[in-house]
C-alpha cells in the first residue's frame, strides 16, 4: 500500500474515531443536562405534567399537518 | 480608428473555448437554480458567478499579476520582469515559488502597472479566503437551527455520525483513483474532495478554502448540486437496504425539550469541541454563537439580523465568490470530473452508513428507530429529513419521520464540521 | 497649561479660508437634500461627508502620509524623511513619484510615527476605491427595476442609446475648454465629466473613481444636483424641441410582457455585455445579478436584501466616501466650476439628442411614439420618466406617458453604462 | 485639430458606435425571445387572450391612477 | 497513528490554568447576559469571544506572528529566525522593537509558514482596529435618539457635563493607584480606564482602543457591567445626597420641540465640535449623522437600516472582537483589576457630581431641577434616566421625571464623547 | 507630586473646562435656534397654540403611562 494510502487511511480511522467519539460525549453531555433539569422541575405539580400532555398532542397534530404540507409540496 | 477595428475588438473575438464551455456550464447552474430548483440561494449566484468569472478579456476572477499574465501584452510583462531584476522567461518559475510577502509585493507591483484585481477576486478574498463568509452562514444557520429534536432523542447522534463515514470512504476512493493513475490527488485535494459528503456547503467550502482552493469551485458546485438531489439519490439507497418491516417503524413520541436545556446545548457544545478538537472551533463555535443567539431570548435583535440581512448579505458574496473558483483553466480538468464522481459515491456511503448503522441500533437497542432516518443523517438539512419522512409515509402514511429525522439530520452538521476540524488539525 | 492655551488650540484657529468654504458647502448640500429634497439619499450623507471631509486638523478623509504633511510637524516629518534616506526637501518630489508598493510603505512609515488613516479616507477605499459600492447599488437598482416597459416596447432602446450622446459631447465639450486654455482637462478627465451626462450616479461615480478619482467628488455632486434638478432642466427642452402636434401623441398601450422574457432579459444582457464589451461587464453584470434575483423569483431572501438592507447600507458609505472627495484643496478648483458647467450641458445635450432622435423614428416608423418620452432616455430614473409624464398630461391630459417613457428611461441606464465601459476600455 | 481633441472625437465616434450596436443587439435579442416564447404560448384559448384585454383595461386604469397621483405630487 | 496518540491530542490537555479560568469567565459573562440580562446584547458575544479567544492550541484571537509563536514549534520559529537572519533568542526582543512595517511583514512570514491570521483577530482588527464598529454604533445610536427633551430644557446639559467629572477623577485615582506602587498605570492607561465613568460602551471602546488596546477587553466588560448595575449603583448615592424636599421637587412640563430645531441640533453640534474639538469629531460626528438621518425625515430607508440591520450586524461583529481581547495572558492581570475597582468608582464619583451639580443649579436659578435627574448625567442610556424616574416615583408617586432625566442622560454621552475627544487630542 | 499626576491633573482640568465650555455652546446655540425658529412661528394664530397645549396634556398622559408601564416592568 502507497504511503499516500495509509495516510488516507490513518485519516480515516482518527477522523471517524473523533466524530464518534465527539458526539458520544454530547449525548452524555445532553443526557446529563436533562437530566440535571429535570431534577429541577419534577417539583411540579402533576397537573402541569398533564397539560405537558396535552400539548403534546398538539404537537404530534401540527408534525402531521406539516407532514401533509410537505408532501403536498413535493 | 474605424468601426471595423471597433468590432474586432469584442470581447467575442477573443473568446476561448473553455471561456464558451465554463460560459454555459454557467448557463446551466442558473437553469437548475431557477427552473429545477436547486439550492438557487447558492447556485444562482455561484452561476451568475461563473459566467461574469469566464468573460474573456476582463479577468474579474483574477489577482492583479494573474491579469497582467492573462492580458499578455509584452510591453507591461517587461516593465513586471526588470522591476523583479528578471529575464521575461523567468517570470512563471518565479511566481511559482513565490512566498505569500513576494506574491504581495509582485501584485502591488501590477497594480503599479495598471491592473487592479478584479472585483470577484476582491470578493473571493474578502469573503472566503479570509474564511469569514462561510463561519457567518454557519451563524445563521445555528439561529435559524431548533436543536429541540436532537436533544430530545440525543442517541440519534449516532446516526450523524455514522453517516460521516461517507467523507472518509471518499476520501480513500480519490487516493485509489490517484493511486491507480486514473486522476491525481494529494491527500488535502481528496480530504476536501470526500468533505463533499458532509452534504453541507458551508463546511465543504470552508474546508476547501484552506486544504485546496484551487478545487474549490467544482467541490462547492458537487456539494450543492448533490444536496438538490438528495430527493433522487437517496430514495433507492434507503429502499435497497431496509426491509419493509423496518421502513414501517413507528417511533416514540419525541418529549418536550425545556428552553433550559436548549440555551445549555450551544454552550456545552461549545466547549466540547474547544476543549476536544479546537480546529472544528471556528465553524461549530460559530454555529452555537447563532443558536445561543436565538435560544436565549435575550438578543433577539441579534439573532434576527444573523437568520436575515446578514446570511443573505453573505449569501450573494459567498456565491459569487465561488463562482468566481470557476474559471475555465481550473474547471475543466480531469479532477473536477473525479469529483463530481466521488461526490456522488460520497453521498450514497454516507446514506448507507446511516442507514446500516440505524440497523444495528435496533439490533443493540429495545427502542426501535426506523432505519430510514438514518439516511437523514448526511444533512443536506433539512431535505434529507423530508425524505426520510416522505419514504417513510409510503409504507406507512400515519408515521411522520420528520421530527425524528431532524435529529440525525441536524447531528449530521455537527458530525461533517467534527470530519472538517480532523482534517484542518492533521493536514492544513 | 492653562485655559487659553486650551481655547487657542481649539480647531476654529486653524481653519483655513477654503476649508471654511467647504463646510459652507456640505451645509448648502444638507440644505438642498433636506428642504429641497434634492436626491436626499445621496446628497445628505455627502453633505455631511463634505463637513467631516473640511474640519480642521483632524484630516477625516486623508490617508497616513497625508495627514502627516497636513499636520506639518517638523519633527515627524524629519523622522520619515530620515527614515526613506531622503532630505525634507525632496519629500514631496518624492511622493509624487512614488509607486504603489512605495506609497503603500510610506503610509506604513506614517502610521508608525503615530498617524492614523482617516476614517473617511478608511471608507473610500473599501467603498469606492475598490469599485465596491457603485456595483453593490447597481445590483439593488437591478433588483428594484421591472424592465417590462423596455421588453415590452424594445425600440425605446434606441431613445436610451441616443440621449448617450450627451456624454460625449461633453466630453468634446472639456477638450475644448481645455483647448482654448479655459480650464485644463486631461482626456481621462474629460471622459469622467462627460459621464455626468449619463444622469446616473453610481455609474458616474465608478468611471470616475477609475479615470479621474480626483475629481470625483464634483462629478457626483453635479450628478446627483442635476438629477435632482431635471424637472427644471428638461421641459424647456422639451417644448423647444416638439410641435404641440408631437406632444399629444398616444402612444399603443404596452403588451403584456410574461415572466419567462423577463428571467431571460438580464442573462442575454449579461452575455451580450460579456462578448461585446467586458470594461462594461461589472456594471451591468450587477444590474443583471439584481434583476434575474428579482425576476426569477426563486431567491427572494437575496433579491430582498439587495433591495433593502445592503443598498441602504451601502448609501450611506457611498454618500460620505463621495463627501470625503470635497475636500477644500481638490474642490475648490477651475476643474470643478467646468464641471458643474459641463454636467448641466450634458443633460441638455442628451435631452436634446433623446427627444429628435425619437422625431426621426417617427419619419422613419408608422408606429409614432411620443418624442416627450425621448427626453427619458438619459435616465436619471425615475424622474425624467415622470417628467416626460407630466409635460405630456400638460398638452393632452387623458395621455399617460409613464410607462412608455420607462423603456427609454432605464434603457439610459444602460446605455450610459455602455458609454462607460467605452470609456474604461479605451482610457483605463 | 490638436491631438487631445482628435483622441476625443475617436472616443465620440466609438462610443456612440458601440452604445447604438449594443442597444441594437439587445432589441434583436428582447425580439427572438418575444417570438420564440409566443410561439410557445400561441396555443393558448382565444379566451384566455380576451381576458388579457381585459388585464389591459385595468392596466391602464392603474397607470391613469399613478399619473394622476404623481401629477399631485409635484 | 493510534486512538491513543489522538485522544492524547485533544485540545483539553494542552490548557492553560489561565485559559481554563478565561473559559470560566466567559461562562460568567454568558449568565449575566443571559440570566441577569446584563447588556445581553454586548455581553453575550463579548463572552461568547471571551470562550473562543481562550479555546487552546487554535490562537483563535492572534495574528499570524503570535499564533507561530503560540504553538512554539521549533522548526517554525527557526524558519522565521533564520528568514529575519536573527538568532532565535533575539526574535522577542526584535517582535517588541519592530514597526508597524516590521510586524506586517513578519505577518506575511508567518503567513508563509502556515499561520494564518486567527478569525477573531481579523474581526478585531475590522471593526475595532479600523474604529469602524464604534462609529456606527454611534451612528445607530443617533438614529435612535430623540433630542427633543434635551431641546426643550437645554440647561438640564450642565447635567450631562457635570457627570463627566467621574471620569477625570477615576484618571487620578488611576495615578495614585500608579504613584502609590499598588498597580502601573501609564497616563494613557488611567485615561482609558477613567472613561468607563463615561458609561457609555462605543465610547470606552473607540478611546481605549486608541489609547491602551491591550486594556480594551477589561474597559469594555467593566463598562457595559457597571451599565448593567446602574440600578444597584446609583440609588444609594442618590438618597445619600438629596433631601426629602429635593427628591420631591416637580419640574416645569418640558415644551414642544419643532421638528426644525430637531434638524438643525445634529448639524449645529457637528460644526461645534468640528470648530472646537475636531479629535472628537468621529463619534460626535456620526452621532449627528445618526439623527439627522432620522429627525431630516428624507431618507428613512438610510435612518431605518442604521438603527437596525447595520447596528445589529455590527454590535455581533463589535461583541466577538471585544471577547478576543479577554485573552488569559491579557485579562488575568492587576490592571484588570485596578479597572474593575476604578470603574465603579468613576460611576460613583460621576452619579454624585451630577447631583451635586443640579443642587448648585438649584441654589443659583429659581426654575427649579429635581437633582435626582443629574444622577442620570453618567449616560448609561436609558437606564439612568430610568433610575430616576423610579427613586423619583418612591418619594412622589405623581412626580414621573423619565422625560426630564432623558436630558442629562443624552447630554451625558455627547459629554464624554467630548472628554474623549481632549484625551485623544492631548494623548493620542 | 509625580510628573504623571500632574499631567492627569492638567487633563482632568483641561478636560472638565472643555466639556463644560462645549455644552455652555451647545446651550447657547439651542436657545439660539430655538428663539430664531420661535421668531418665525409666532405669527401662527392663538388657537393653534391652544391646540399645543392640549397636546401637550396628552403628552403628559404618555409620559405617566410609560412611566407606569416602566415601573411594572422593573
Ligand atoms: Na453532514
Ligand atoms: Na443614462
Ligand atoms: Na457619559
Amino acid at each position: 500500500m502507497s504511503a499516500l494510502l495509509s495516510q488516507g487511511i490513518d485519516l480515516m480511522l482518527s477522523g471517524m474515531f473523533t466524530v464518534f467519539l465527539f458526539l458520544c460525549l454530547l449525548i452524555v453531555s445532553i443526557n446529563t443536562f436533562a437530566y440535571l433539569l429535570k431534577e429541577k422541575t419534577n417539583h411540579l405539580p402533576s397537573s402541569f405534567v398533564k397539560k405537558d400532555n396535552v400539548i403534546g398532542n398538539d404537537h404530534l397534530k401540527i408534525i402531521k399537518a406539516i407532514g401533509v404540507r410537505i408532501q403536498n409540496e413535493k | 480608428m474605424n468601426f471595423l477595428d471597433i468590432v474586432s475588438s469584442f470581447g467575442i473575438f477573443s473568446i476561448t473555448l473553455p471561456q464558451a464551455i465554463m460560459l454555459i456550464v454557467g448557463l446551466l447552474l442558473l437553469y437548475l437554480a431557477i427552473n429545477k430548483k436547486f439550492e438557487p440561494l447558492l447556485l444562482l449566484p455561484i452561476g451568475f458567478g461563473a459566467i461574469l468569472t469566464n468573460i474573456p478579456e476582463i479577468g474579474l476572477s483574477l489577482s492583479p499579476i494573474e491579469r497582467l499574465i492573462y492580458e499578455n501584452k509584452t510591453e507591461d510583462i517587461q516593465i513586471l520582469t526588470s522591476m523583479l531584476g528578471l529575464e521575461v522567461a523567468q517570470l512563471s518559475e518565479y511566481l511559482k515559488a513565490a512566498s505569500y510577502l513576494e506574491l504581495s509585493n509582485i501584485n502591488s507591483l501590477s497594480i503599479d502597472i495598471g491592473y487592479k484585481p478584479g472585483i470577484l477576486y476582491t470578493f473571493y478574498n474578502v469573503a472566503i479566503g479570509s474564511g469569514v463568509a462561510p463561519l457567518l452562514i454557519f451563524m445563521g444557520v445555528g439561529a435559524m437551527t431548533d436543536f429541540g429534536p436532537l436533544l430530545a432523542n440525543p442517541k440519534t447522534l449516532i446516526l450523524g455520525a455514522a453517516a460521516q463515514f461517507g467523507i472518509f470512504a471518499t476520501v480513500i476512493g480519490a487516493l485509489l483513483l490517484d493511486h491507480y493513475g486514473v486522476i491525481s490527488f494529494t491527500l488535502k485535494q481528496a480530504a476536501a474532495t470526500g468533505i463533499i459528503g458532509g452534504a453541507d456547503g458551508p463546511t465543504a467550502i470552508y474546508v476547501s478554502s484552506i486544504l485546496a482552493p484551487e478545487l474549490l469551485g467544482a467541490i462547492a458546485v458537487a456539494a450543492y448540486s448533490y444536496m438538490a438531489l438528495v430527493p433522487l439519490i437517496q430514495p433507492p439507497i434507503m429502499r435497497a437496504l431496509t426491509t419493509d418491516k423496518e421502513r414501517v417503524i413507528e417511533m416514540v413520541q419525541l418529549r418536550e425539550v425545556s428552553q433550559k436545556e436548549k440555551i445549555i446545548f450551544p454552550i456545552s457544545l461549545l466547549l466540547i469541541v474547544g476543549l476536544l478538537l479546537p480546529s472544528a472551533a471556528p465553524l461549530l463555535g460559530m454555529l452555537c454563537l447563532g443558536n445561543l443567539m436565538k435560544e436565549s431570548l435575550v438578543v433577539e435583535r441579534l439573532s434576527e439580523v444573523a437568520q436575515n440581512s446578514l446570511i443573505n448579505i453573505v449569501t450573494i458574496f459567498l456565491g459569487l465568490s465561488v463562482g468566481s473558483k470557476l474559471a475555465a483553466d481550473k474547471f475543466l480538468t480531469p479532477e473536477t470530473l473525479g469529483i463530481l464522481l466521488l461526490g456522488i459515491v460520497a453521498f450514497a456511503i454516507g446514506t448507507a452508513s446511516g442507514i446500516l448503522v440505524a440497523k444495528l441500533m435496533n439490533v443493540l437497542s429495545k427502542n426501535k428507530v426506523n432505519p430510514l432516518i438514518g439516511a437523514a443523517g448526511v444533512s443536506a438539512v433539512p431535505m434529507a429529513a423530508r425524505v426520510a419522512n416522505k419514504v417513510g409515509l409510503e409504507y406507512n402514511s400515519q408515521n411522520y419521520l420528520l421530527m425524528h429525522a431532524m435529529g440525525p439530520n441536524i447531528a449530521g452538521v455537527i458530525g461533517s464540521a467534527v470530519a472538517a476540524g480532523v482534517m484542518i488539525k492533521f493536514l492544513a
